[in-house]
């Protein structure tokens, strides 16, 4: 199984999750409220009130194949937007 | 005599409450308000705002002064975009020029609630129908800002699925904070009209908590406005010129047309700082979605980090010199 | 004669904020009130409707009718939600009927809240010891929903180690929105008793404050029940079904209880309301610890999605009708 | 070392971290407010105020050993109130 | 004749909200205040507590009490470290005796907050310049607890690099807490200078206000003192001691002072609280930075564990009994 | 690619991200409000309003190098303070 971690604007939390359940992921988990500095924004808690808001951390436990799947779909939102995605190893307990 | 109102206003709770947010900053405190709480009282401002307003119309009725009024509001959020636009392509590309045009084309329901508040300092009358005039210039200047991405840079962009009519209208008039002061205003307008009971029954809440809350929120906003100004340094000098200037020219417009308009000296600085304020909510969020390409921090820290503190502190007691010095006294 | 009520529940603040809320997920705005905002006016409602309940119940004493108010209270949480399983075993497993049905026994505050409004906008009376039938009836049904658990499924469960009598007690009377109900009730009741000058201390914030959060926290209850809506599809029509006459079946049981008790007009809308209503706050989260088995969508959509919102809407003007035309005008 | 993540409903970290304190684990860090969608459940951050609650993400560090210890016990927690528990490499800075 | 001070304190709705806060942890109710809700109140109440103190001492102006109370304020803050710290050292090493001493040595905004309440139920007048009091005391403890670090115990730290006295200085001052108490209280002092209208506007949410969330707020240090207990008992048993000898034994050196001050009942009750309390925002916080070595659950077990508590519960009416008897009662 | 998982008290925020900006990491992110129990401290949510305040989560992708840059001065604030550090591997999307 592998990890997978995204980390964009919450503002295309809606975009991405579409993605995800398109590829049928047997689940994700959201954090929000995260902040962080990338090669392109900076985002602080302070803005979260404002039309900017804060960043999503998105966690999907899930196949290869999956992933491969969704690949092109979410490079492209990011690369539209912003934010990083990264995959790890990851064995059921 | 020009100093006179500027000291009054910077000792009025409101500005001491930003100041004293942002002098925080300054000196490294660790004074913090955490996030969601400047969202509650932001969306507690539009909403009591929102509802008083409406209740006001409802009262006044449509008198003459309404329409033309807030004809010549739409028309300024139109335009102002437009000559921003301008301004901006000599340094920026179309992208950030628009998005940041945009920004000072809308509104700052903040920096309006502080007019009031001057006004009501200084025991000057104005009209409830005002908060019509906000409520209409949120979004026109956001659709004059995302047609000029889309008429301008046609073939720049690599991926414009965002940009249809009618996604550029969803982002338009369905932002959260637009919708918040439309739909509380139409249901002040509601309950004066037909549940007129209710309104004392709000008026704790929407009103006699209004002032207090608003102090909380400037500290916040003082706080957040400090916190943008060290990349305001990035940003060039041209754009932090912009930033103090572009609000001047605006007001002088503004306060011109408000002359035509023959609103008396109450409506005439809540229209001037109309002009003059620039958006931070609606603006940024319809901006984020749709014209990625431009940089955020430009937009945002322009507006929050400079003009909106200018407004706040220096700008509206100017405004009300300017509308004193330009506006005839109405007769009576 | 019938639309009359209803149009002016409907044009209330209270609702007119539940509609624009709801309004705002149909035109994918992105309006939001982000957690834990909803929380802070949960627990305020609340707290002030106990504490002010606490202080009516001491002023106006233990009348004739208030214990046996109360013992049809309990009694009617008892009753409601066995009907309520037998109906639900046609469909569903003993879980989830037996999670559904201790939903619609135990009771909503906010409706409550909203019936009191209602009749404040009607200028109808009813007494403060009805706030005791609120607390007294949120914890009953999730103990006959447990027991029902324990005795028709004793084998299908592979694991029921939280079923001890014990967990059961402790899940439905120490949750925490029935605990500070009640025990802002009794420190209500202990104030008007003890320390009557902190009445008035606390009316700003309990008593002025109230109307004006409950439209607030209004606002964002239609934003979560549309949220629902979607997943009551997926539920199928009998669920669907289920929660608009189970809330008007049991409206119906209770305005002839409040018949036979005697009560007046508002106490006995009240009374229907408490019936017909149904908990998303205390029986979830008793039900989620204790019969994980049951599905959380089933019983959150119903009583969100659209038992709460028909009866906020709709049926406390309905209930009312049926109040008038049932129960005779007490003499006086 | 072992990275042990672990995602449930917030209604169940007592029980959680009850067993994870009874294997003496060196700490462990928990983050609320998660929402997610599982097989078996969405939680969306709107209905956080009611009887339902979020999820916690729960991050262990730890050895290997202390997990095998924990294994029963969170499995038998997980597949009775629902959840994810995933293991990966980890090593100290 | 003892007991009912005590009773009557007990009685009162902040006292109450604390005893069901901590009742609730005790019966292991699931009731929560989320964060960050506790520090919108927190922050709320030290707002308003230097607004109001501000606009009371601008009323009042500098009387012959004042400054000597002040400067007494001030040298308590000084000597109550020191001693604290000579007793604490039989059983713990430099750091942690320092950092609860410093604890001890500042105040508890909320505690004197609850002392107001508590004069006010009993019809005891006391003054506006106490809140300046309050603000002069948050920090020399911070200050004398560092320097106690800095000279007791300069070469077993492996890292120094925070003990500049610059950094001494910021930590001690510029604490949020510390820093909006004192900016809050000049904005209330300009303010009833310069634009009085302004306080009426601020009353509703300063004043009226008040009350009601200073019981919101107990509710949730109830809950927070019940969950800190556990982790006393880790503490051992001198500490627990400690933690209530050491404001009694506090209160006695008070109480003398506000003798030789002769200050009134009401101002001798609140100078005698402030001795009493011990800090849990502005002390941890700098302790946390620059005494990592000493053990927090140490410092802010006692104080929010024990010494709130006791005091919320029993100190001030105790105080108050040992005010009437050992100051004469003012002449007139 | 590293994944680097640093988890403090949030009072430690600036120091922490300052040695992160020096080293010129390409971005990271933070999560505040998380709790927890290390080998010295119990953080919890209802203490977050106090001077203690809770725990942040930063999480980093960089290369080794960088982390071999910042591990003396991240050690050296983490032994000081408290907190944990981990190392794992982690490719991009
Ligand atoms: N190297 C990184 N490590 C961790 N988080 C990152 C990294 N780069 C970007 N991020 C996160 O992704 C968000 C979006 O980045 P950006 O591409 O600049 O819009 C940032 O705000 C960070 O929270
Ligand atoms: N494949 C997955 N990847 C990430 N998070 C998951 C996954 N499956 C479940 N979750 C999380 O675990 C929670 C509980 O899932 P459930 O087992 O459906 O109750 C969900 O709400 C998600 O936050
Ligand atoms: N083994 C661990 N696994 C996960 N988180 C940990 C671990 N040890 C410490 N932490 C986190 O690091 C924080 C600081 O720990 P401490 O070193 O005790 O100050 C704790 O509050 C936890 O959130
Ligand atoms: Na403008
Ligand atoms: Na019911
Ligand atoms: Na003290």
């Amino acid at each position: 199984m592998k990890r997978l971690d995204l980390i964009f604007s919450e503002r295309e939390l809606d975009a991405i999750i579409n993605t995800l359940e398109k590829a049928n992921v047997p689940g994700y988990t959201v954090m929000k409220h995260a902040t962080g500095r990338g090669p392109e924004r900076v985002v602080t808690e302070d803005m979260e009130f404002t039309g900017l808001g804060s960043n999503a951390h998105v966690i999907v436990f899930c196949e290869q194949e999956l992933i491969d799947q969704m690949r092109a779909n979410i490079k492209s939102d990011l690369s539209y937007y912003g934010g990083v995605a990264y995959i790890s190893e990851a064995t059921p307990l | 005599m020009e100093i006179n109102p500027i000291l009054q206003n910077v000792l009025a709770p409101p500005v001491l409450f930003f100041l004293i947010g942002a002098i925080s900053i300054f000196f490294k405190s660790d004074l913090e308000i955490p996030a969601p709480l400047p969202k509650l009282f932001s969306l507690y401002l539009l909403l009591a705002i929102g509802f008083k307003g409406g209740i006001e119309i409802q009262k006044s009725g449509f008198t003459d002064q309404v329409l033309p009024t807030l004809g010549a509001a739409i028309l300024m959020s139109l335009i102002i975009p437009l000559i921003g636009f301008l301004i901006l392509r000599y340094k920026f590309d179309v992208f950030n020029s628009a998005a940041i045009a945009a920004a000072y084309g809308s509104i700052s329901a903040v920096t309006f609630i502080s007019a009031e508040s001057f006004l009501e300092g200084q025991s000057i009358d104005f009209d409830g129908f005002m908060v019509g005039a906000l409520a209409l210039m949120e979004s026109p200047a956001i659709i004059v800002g995302l047609l000029l991405v889309k008429f301008a840079a046609p073939k720049n962009r690599p991926n414009s699925r965002k940009m249809h009519l009618s996604s550029i209208l969803h982002e338009s008039l369905l932002n959260g904070s637009v919708y918040l002061l439309l739909s509380s205003l139409i249901i002040g307008f509601l309950t004066a009209f037909s549940n007129p009971s209710a309104i004392s029954k709000m008026e704790p809440f929407t009103g006699q908590l209004f002032y207090g809350a608003e102090c909380f929120f400037l500290l916040d906003m003082g706080i957040v406005a400090a916190q943008r100004l060290p990349s305001l340094k990035n940003a060039g000098s041209f754009l932090i010129l912009f930033a103090v200037f572009m609000p001047l020219f605006n007001s002088l417009i503004g306060v011109f047309v408000a002359r035509f308009l023959s609103l008396g000296p109450g409506n005439a600085l809540l229209f001037v700082v109309l002009c003059a304020s620039a958006s931070y909510l609606a603006v940024p969020a319809a901006m984020r979605m749709t014209v990625p390409e431009a940089r955020s921090s430009y937009y945002i820290s322009t507006t929050l980090g400079l003009t909106f503190p200018f407004n706040i502190v220096l700008g509206i007691p100017i405004y009300m010199t300017l509308v004193n010095k330009i506006i005839p006294l109405p007769p009576m």
